[in-house]
């Protein structure tokens, strides 16, 4: 049966990793935030199987439970970001760019 | 240890390093730099690090990701165009080359992956792990090599902790921030012109209670579980942070002024030094917990050295709940304590 | 969070009441079923996150494939959980820790998915039409 | 080969890490591109540590009666405390770092470099 978690748990990494290539690619930050908010939601189910990997779910669930409670901080912040600022792309990649014309 | 997640795990967490120092945009730069903290939290996980990966789950996913996007907040965003710098990029490119070279050369020299004979596993360790439970009766032998058998070294990382809140509260600091932090004390808040939308409040007024009992357990319950001062107190920081992000800074302010706070902050390092103190003055070592059992004759040495512990995490968990509200509060208002991020 | 607290309520009096193989050997194949079942939701989802052609439709394919998967998959495991070596509270408890993930998961992720959503408006990310950059290229 | 790979394969990970850290806090200009460097070079140290304190077929140190009490089939607990603790101080210490970028943007206006060394002149 520890063989049937270990294949889930590859499965989901590396559906991780083809989800990662949105974070890489994104053509907007909006895209890569959205990639990452993926990334940590699976990272929570990720420590619950390790947790039956090992045999001690016991203890590795308490660590979940902090990752899920923790881990739309970060999203919620640069939503925040984004309402005061609203701008997608910086108008100029680059602000030497701007000084010449 | 699970060889065939960590190989996935680590390769993964090379691309996503080098994708966060390769992006132009610096909030894209910071978001997929959160993502690199998830994925190191799960590496920490495969190799059997459990208390590790905890502290990571609360710094990396809760954090250290708002101090940068705070930073990004005030400053710029752009990145400003250089010139192809060629002698600076050609010295360092050189330097790091030459170097990880050297680095790789030695690799031959350390034990393999998961050898459980190595010099490093059979020493001091190995007291540890054999003696933890007859000492002291905690079945987590990180929380007791923390709290106790090197609880000297864990003192000043609270004090670092301290040192470093203050600093940045101190530095940060504005004279009309001055003005208002006096004014704002107690002050009524009306909260009718809060920008912010209706569900984020309701969903994080539905999650702060269960995150702050949840961090209370995690610091109780640290002698049998993976967590206690440290990642307790980095939850019930982050639990108030997100409070202050989807309300506002002031209603915070409300109930846990900054006085307060920086009072907790002393006090928590004060709670430790005082124990390691108090064994000193009955006859034993500095923070050597058995010679409590004098004060309280009717627990052993064992019973006491167990109490105590609990105490100290205590104060660590007060000391870093504070300092992370303060370099929070300092970082996203730019010293003005007016309004969050 | 009720219906999840009763639902592993009645699985635990299932195996408290009843000690034939056939059970055990039925609720391993629902929780594998699960569990196999939350992994396709997740194949779709990183599916739909690499091939849909805007921000929006993205997010569609991310914000409810991801939480119904992760639900999935827990409850799964929960069911596996119960289901190793004999019931006892330790037991039971660890389950009731998986299903408050669950329901953490059910609160966060929705409200993280309408954050980036209502940024993303603000910011006025442009969204897909008939005759789009990706409709001109096919032809 | 195959097999020096595989057993070798965190330092090798590691060498990455810190050479990558190292060349950000070097060569890039951007100030909070440089605090990025800063942790990166810090995680491959701290994982360095932890994997030197990882055991094949061992379990997590936390004592149970299921496992026995020999120490060979827990993980080593020295470096994780080790490294419990360098983590919540390197928060701490970036945001340190971090401070100081912002009362920099303040002082000159800008966080690049170059253009901070011109103001000085």
């Amino acid at each position: 049966m520890v063989n049937f978690f270990i294949f889930v748990g590859i499965i989901i990494l590396i559906l991780m990793m083809v989800v990662f290539y949105r974070v890489l690619k994104g053509p907007t930050v909006m895209d890569r935030l959205l990639g990452v908010n993926v990334i940590g939601t699976k990272a929570t189910v990720l420590l619950v199987v390790m947790g039956v990997i090992f045999e001690r779910v016991d203890m590795f669930v308490d660590i979940a439970i902090g990752y899920g409670l923790l881990n739309f901080i970060a999203s919620i912040g640069a939503a925040k970001y984004f309402q005061h600022h609203k701008v997608l792309q910086p108008r100029s990649q680059w602000e030497e760019d701007l000084t010449k014309s | 240890m699970i060889w065939q997640f960590d190989i996935l795990l680590l390769t993964l967490v090379v691309v996503c390093g080098f994708v966060s120092l390769w992006i132009k945009d610096l909030m894209g730069a910071v978001i997929v730099f959160g993502a690199y903290s998830f994925l190191m939290c799960l590496v920490w996980t495969g190799m059997g690090a459990v208390d590790v990966a905890f502290t990571e789950a609360a710094v990396g996913a809760g954090v250290s990701t708002i101090f940068f996007i705070a930073t990004v907040f005030h400053t710029s965003r752009t990145i400003r165009y250089n010139k192809w710098d060629l002698s600076t990029k050609f010295f360092s490119s050189i330097i790091c080359i030459l170097m990880g070279f050297f680095l790789m050369v030695a690799i031959g020299d350390f034990p393999a992956w998961g050898d459980a004979l190595s010099p490093v596993n059979n020493n001091v360790a190995k007291y540890y792990l054999e003696n933890s439970m007859e000492e002291t009766k905690v079945p987590n032998v990180v929380t007791s090599v923390l709290a106790d058998y090197r609880a000297f070294d864990t003192m000043f990382e609270t004090g670092v902790v301290f040192v470093a809140s203050l600093v940045i509260f101190t530095l940060l600091l504005q004279s009309d921030g001055r003005k208002k932090l006096m004014k704002s004390a107690f002050q009524k808040v009306s909260f009718l012109n809060v920008s912010e939308s209706l569900i984020i409040r309701k969903a994080c007024g539905l999650m702060v209670p269960f995150m702050q009992l949840f961090a209370l357990y995690v610091v109780v319950h640290g002698h049998y579980s993976p967590g206690g001062g440290f990642q307790g107190g980095v939850i019930l920081g982050a639990s108030l942070i997100l409070l202050s992000m989807a309300y506002d800074i002031k209603k915070v302010f409300a109930r846990f002024h900054m006085k307060f706070m920086i009072k907790s902050l002393a006090v928590g390092v004060l709670i430790f030094a005082g124990i390691g103190l108090i064994c000193l003055i009955l006859g034993g070592n500095f923070l050597d917990y058995s010679a409590l059992s004098k004060l309280f004759p009717s627990m052993g040495s064992i019973k006491s050295r167990y109490n105590a512990m609990l105490w100290v995490e205590v104060g660590v968990a007060l000391t870093v709940m504070s300092g992370m509200f303060a370099i929070y509060t300092s970082l996203s208002s730019n010293g003005k304590f007016e309004e969050g991020l | 969070m009720i219906l999840n607290i009763i639902s592993i309520l009645f699985f635990t009096a299932i195996l408290y009441f009843s000690s034939s193989p056939l059970v055990f050997y039925l609720l391993n194949g629902l929780s594998i079923c699960l569990i196999l079942l939350g992994l396709f939701f997740f194949l779709g989802t990183s599916i739909g996150v690499i091939r849909f052609p805007d921000f929006y439709t993205r997010m569609h394919a991310a914000g409810k494939g991801d939480t119904l998967s992760s639900i999935l998959i827990l409850f799964g495991i929960a069911l596996f959980v119960l289901n190793t070596g004999t019931l006892s509270i330790g037991l039971v408890l660890v389950c009731i820790k998986i299903l408050l993930i669950i329901n953490f998961i059910f609160i966060g992720s929705p409200t993280a998915t309408h954050a980036i959503m209502d940024a993303g408006y603000g910011t006025e990310v442009k969204h897909w039409t008939n005759d789009s950059e990706g409709i001109k290229k096919k032809k | 080969m195959f097999e020096y790979l595989i057993t070798n394969y965190n330092y090798m990970v590691v060498v990455f890490l810190m050479m990558m850290g190292l060349w950000a806090m070097i060569a890039k200009k951007n100030l909070v591109k440089k605090c990025i460097g800063l942790v990166i070079f810090q995680t491959g140290i701290i994982l360095f540590y932890i994997s030197m304190g990882a055991k094949n077929n061992s379990t997590i140190p936390i004592i149970d009666p299921k496992y026995g009490e020999a120490a060979i089939n827990y993980a080593n607990p020295l470096t994780q405390i080790l490294m419990l603790t360098a983590i919540v101080v390197g928060v701490a210490t970036l945001g340190v770092g971090l401070m100081l970028v912002q009362r920099i943007y303040k002082e000159y206006g800008s966080i690049n470099e170059d253009r901070i060394l011109e103001k000085f002149k």
